[in-house]
């Protein structure tokens, strides 16, 4: 059942970008340049992206692995609105990963993570020392439901 | 979306903003002319007077930071500042939707939920508001955003009697968009200088602020003044009489405190005589340290910069910088933290004059090089284009395509930001390798990339070091988050 | 009144105290070696600990002035300090009844009007609820008071683990009251001293603070300095191995600077090697600005000179000195502001040295001719008692009949505190000319007695004239204070 | 009916002091000064003077225009505990005039000063510049009611 890893590209593609109305730049530089060092085919969409653009990358890059989102200006929900919408449509099919700073104020823990999974994020990471990690978790789960899958077919 | 959907725009149809809608029937703005004779109504001191005022008495203007989404919210939020912390100058902060002509966006959030904007929504509030907030307070406002095109915005602004506003075709562009090219950016900003200049002859002066800031992070002084310069030029050349050239605290008090002292002589050796320039001084505008005490030192430490550089005006930070926009009570407390740097008594305190004559020298040699071949040309806007395309003028961390990123910055032994790479910049010979000697302590002589990105990491974390801040994030004040990490992740199952 | 009248001690008759009363069985006051074995339990550091460890550090250890009448109010005090400011050491103000043994006084106020009290009245509550507050809270503990005999005090203190306690047979009586004889006030603090070191000897060495603030107002350097060097001879003899010299900041840099400079060479010239040594600002403990600005400029200005005259420990003052108690908040923000000075961002604030050191020249020879020929003398009680009578010792605006008040201070023109007159005290005629010639520029030679008077007030209101705050009294923060002119005075009806 | 002041001895005399858990000197200094400088025969009792001490002291000089009392430290109305008592003997019989820092605390306007006229107190002074004038008014005063009585006697 090993075979459906052998199926998968070697260059892992992570498609990259700071959320629409937001121009932070320096976390994005920081992480493309990390994800390079360990490999990835980073698309870095850069900052001001909007749900559109990802979506457009992703139907370009049908092999991605990840859509990673940076947002610090606190407008991360309003800038995604439609994301749910270009999943729904099957535009974004890869998982979708936040992070940054998810709100706006200084007192955090809201509501504003369930507010974004409600809006189609798949995951919220704090660090982007995390990244690496969750795209092998991701992968490897991807293989597995994969490999249930290809059993089930052959079963 | 069509512009006329705003109130305080032609043809407005009563879409309601937050609190309560525009009082009054919202007919086309006001012309400059009936905005100057506003202004002149109003009886209260213009930035540009609070400015020139400060400086004859020798005392830092103080200015916080401050935009929240809802009306009633910033009417609150500035009659607080001002009752409990009296700043020379108040803030209208802009949201980043209006920022970049999302007026829709930012009118849906402040319907929605107006404390989801990261600031005032000044053209979906529209003019009658603006004169509100004005007419509250004492002190003058100053607009600060970050719009590579603020024609719309400076309008509201200008119809809402404000006699500040912050901005540049380049400094507005790089650090705040990505794909406005520069020719766009440049020739609105070119409207608003002369929007500037037609108010002037109605007796008007606006302080125009340009944003040497840029990204903020590790940005060479000689880069920001360099980029100032030129934004002044184009200012001054289109009518304006007061500019206020901003200079971001790096983090090195000889070079700061240089950076701040060449800002006149820049202003003597490149602008008209007519213009009044001031300095100004953000302080620290990099990763703030997280710690609460750790914070207000360096709050206190940018005031004493912003003395002993000279500056007319100081743009303050608060203790909650690395978390989130700050709540009232923080900006008050900055504020006043950074008001005890002018106090009377700490006359006594001074700089290496040495040491800041060496970095003077250094940074007016630099910026030298980066601006007088592009001066000299008969269209600077064109020459100005050029350069970025070439590399000839460039910025770390660009948010745009429009610059090149290619120079990277690094701090040197002392702190002080060098060149590490000066990419196609201009610069002789002598400075290259000045700034290749200053570095060669920090890395050796080409370093690794890998070596390299944690070099520049912990550059970017400098105070974070300072301080002896332990790298994890430490929680937020108060309400820690929850725990995010992949918190949703699907245990994976292995097939066995 | 008897003093087995009150809780934690002998015979306690469960008088209620405010709140509610002490919880247990009120039996004898523990002996020494029970409160050595108590504060060793503890497992908290002792004031001594803090003062080593801030001073290794190089930070400038830092504490408020904190006390209020009820039990409940003064826990609650104390754990919002630690939990919002963090200061080194925490104090308990006693208030000014229980200071003079008006035991009687401060209970009937305790339980009346607990607020109407200037500070806890420590043994009216009684060593078990000192625990408490002992155990409540991280920091160790002083007592702050102004007790001429402070024995009752001490033990209840000791009692309830507290391990710093402040004063002296001089600098708690001469100020501190009107008819106490310096024999008895000596007699009283020789046992406390005693004490100290028979709980050195069970293992807990006692931080003895010795108040050279004496009237606070306008006291020159050298009579500061002077009085506890005396004292803390005396407290050495008699067993005392940890020893703060507390100075109060008169308001000129390098006077201020020099005297806590003065500090460690005193120590080493006068003390025996195996005692602790610690020089202690207090921030201004003469007529505060009373505009909020002004009172915080001064603040941080005095935690600047702390620091720079090295040291270990700074007391602090509020913004509401000038009006009253403050309340919990100024404590804290007056706290925050003062430990900014131990910022690591101002390590290049440097001060005049050769001014300094001019100073400290001028301090220590004084030093010397005051105590010199007293430490000679057999028994040094007899000679200090014989001096103040005679006046070879002397304090400025005593509150005693026992010190004659014959010495006049005044500001010279720069500010430094000078004598203008010496009285008879046995100055060689080098420092009495020099003194003359600094404040020749004052008022001349032998102004008018008027001038005089003008010109002290002039002194003693110092910073209120340098913040040009005006004469007439600004009104209190917040609520302003009713008028009260003659409010009852009859309208004088002129017969007609 | 000027006699009346002709009665008066010329030497004013005015018995000043601070409250009796009270240590605080300065101003008790420079009030006695300028008083003196205006010509009145002060009988400074100093710091730390307990009503009775006043009582006393107002036994001693029975011409005493005014016993004046400092107190800064908060703690005046304990401190004047006995005064109603002293007055209400007879012991003190001239105007008491209060001044300073009447009660604990930095925020001031409570029932201070109506405690302290329920205690026996007849004047509060913010200012001690305000003394000599209220010192002047209250001679006159007296004068105008010794005057009237005397006017009453004669008609
Ligand atoms: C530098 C800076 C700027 C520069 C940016 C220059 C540029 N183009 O890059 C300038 C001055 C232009 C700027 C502008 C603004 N800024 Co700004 N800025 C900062 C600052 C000081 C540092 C950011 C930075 O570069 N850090 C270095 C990088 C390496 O770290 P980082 O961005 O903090 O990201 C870390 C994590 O968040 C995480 N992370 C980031 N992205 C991602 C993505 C993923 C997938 C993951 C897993 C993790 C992750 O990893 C990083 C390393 O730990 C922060 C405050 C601070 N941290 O001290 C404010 C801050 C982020 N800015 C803020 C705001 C609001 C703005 C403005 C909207 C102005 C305003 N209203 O105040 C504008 C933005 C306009 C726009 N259209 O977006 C706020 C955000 C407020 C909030 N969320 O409540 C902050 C927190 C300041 C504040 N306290 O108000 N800013
Ligand atoms: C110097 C000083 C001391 C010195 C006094 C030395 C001495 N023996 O004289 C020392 C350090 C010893 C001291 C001790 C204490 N002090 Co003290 N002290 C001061 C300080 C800093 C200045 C006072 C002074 O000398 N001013 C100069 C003189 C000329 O002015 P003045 O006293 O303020 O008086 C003016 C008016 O009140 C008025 N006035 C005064 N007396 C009279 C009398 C009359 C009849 C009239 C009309 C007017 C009048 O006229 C004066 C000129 O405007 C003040 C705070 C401040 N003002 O800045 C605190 C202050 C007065 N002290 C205070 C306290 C509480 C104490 C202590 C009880 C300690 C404690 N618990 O904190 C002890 C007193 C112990 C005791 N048994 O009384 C408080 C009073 C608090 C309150 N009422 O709420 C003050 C306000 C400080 C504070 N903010 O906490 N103190």
């Amino acid at each position: 059942m090993r075979i459906t890893s052998h199926q998968e590209p070697t260059a892992r593609t992570v498609i990259l970008g700071v959320a629409a109305s937001d121009s932070h730049a320096v976390a994005n530089h920081l992480i493309a340049y990390s994800l390079r060092g360990l490999g990835f085919d980073v698309v870095n969409l850069g900052t001001c992206t909007p749900v559109e653009e990802f979506a457009e990358a992703c139907v370009r890059h049908p092999d991605a692995e990840a859509v990673v989102i940076g947002s610090l200006n606190g407008h991360i929900h309003e800038d995604l609105r439609g994301l749910d919408r270009a999943k729904q449509s099957g535009r974004i099919t890869c998982p979708v990963i936040v992070g940054g700073n998810l709100s706006v104020g200084s007192h955090k823990g809201g509501t504003s993570h369930d507010r974004l999974y409600a809006a189609g994020v798949d995951h919220i990471l704090s660090d982007p020392a995390e990244l690496p990690g969750l795209l092998d978790a991701l992968r490897a789960e991807r293989a597995g439901a994969a490999a249930n899958r290809t059993g089930l077919a052959a079963s | 979306m069509s512009l006329s959907a705003f109130p305080g725009f032609p043809g407005f149809p009563a879409f309601p903003a937050h609190g309560s809608a525009p009082p009054s029937d919202p007919a086309a703005t006001p012309t400059p002319a009936e905005s100057a004779a506003y202004i002149t109504s109003l009886g209260k001191p213009t930035a540009a007077e609070v400015l020139d005022r400060c400086r004859a008495r020798g005392r830092v203007a103080i200015q916080p930071r401050c935009g929240v989404g809802g009306h009633e919210e910033m009417k609150a939020l500035l009659a607080t500042l001002e009752a409990e912390a009296a700043p020379d100058i108040l803030t209208l902060t802009i949201d980043s939707h209006t920022r970049l002509l999302r007026f829709e966006e930012a009118l849906r959030t402040l319907n929605l939920r107006p404390a989801d904007l990261n600031g005032y929504p000044m053209v979906a509030h529209g003019w009658r508001r603006g004169r509100e907030l004005n007419e509250l307070i004492e002190a003058p406002l100053e607009i600060r955003h970050g719009s590579p095109d603020a024609r719309i915005l400076f309008d509201v602004s200008v119809a809402s009697g404000i006699t500040s506003f912050e901005g540049g075709g380049i400094s507005y562009n790089l650090p705040y968009s990505k794909a406005v090219p520069l020719a766009e950016s440049l020739g609105a900003w070119q409207d608003v200088d002369r929007r500037c200049g037609e108010l002037a002859e109605h007796g008007v002066v606006i302080d125009r602020e340009l944003f040497g800031t840029l990204t903020a992070v590790l940005v060479p002084p000689s880069i920001s003044l360099a980029i100032s310069v030129l934004e002044a030029v184009l200012a001054a050349r289109a009518g304006v009489r007061c500019i206020s050239v901003a200079y971001p605290q790096g983090g090195h008090l000889a070079q700061d405190v240089a950076a701040l002292r060449s800002i006149p002589v820049l202003a003597e050796r490149y602008l008209p005589a007519g213009v009044t320039v001031h300095a100004v001084l953000h302080e620290f505008m990099g990763v703030f340290p997280r710690q609460r005490d750790n914070a207000e030192d360096l709050i206190f430490y940018g005031a004493l910069v912003a003395r002993l550089g000279g500056a007319s005006k100081l743009i303050t930070k608060t203790h909650q910088e690395a978390y989130g926009i700050p709540d009232t009570a923080a900006n008050v407390e900055g504020l006043r933290l950074a008001d005890r740097a002018n106090s009377p008594l700490l006359d006594f305190i001074t700089v290496d004059d040495d040491q800041v004559q060496r970095e003077m020298t250094w940074i007016l040699d630099e910026v030298a090089d980066l601006v007088e071949p592009l001066l000299e040309r008969a269209d600077l806007i064109e020459a100005i284009i050029e350069a970025f395309a070439e590399g000839r003028l460039d910025i770390p961390f660009s948010a745009s395509r429009y610059a090149r990123s290619d120079l990277i910055p690094r701090r040197d032994p002392s702190g002080a930001i060098r060149y590490l790479s000066t990419g196609e910049l201009p610069f002789s010979s002598a400075h290259v390798r000045r700034n290749t000697e200053l570095l060669h302590a920090v890395d050796g002589p080409d370093p690794a990339l890998d070596a390299l990105m944690r070099g520049l990491t912990g550059d970017i974390n400098h105070f974070r070091h300072v301080f002896q801040e332990e790298e994890p994030a430490t929680p937020a004040p108060r309400s820690a988050p929850r725990p995010v990490s992949a918190a949703r992740t699907p245990p994976t199952e292995e097939p066995i």
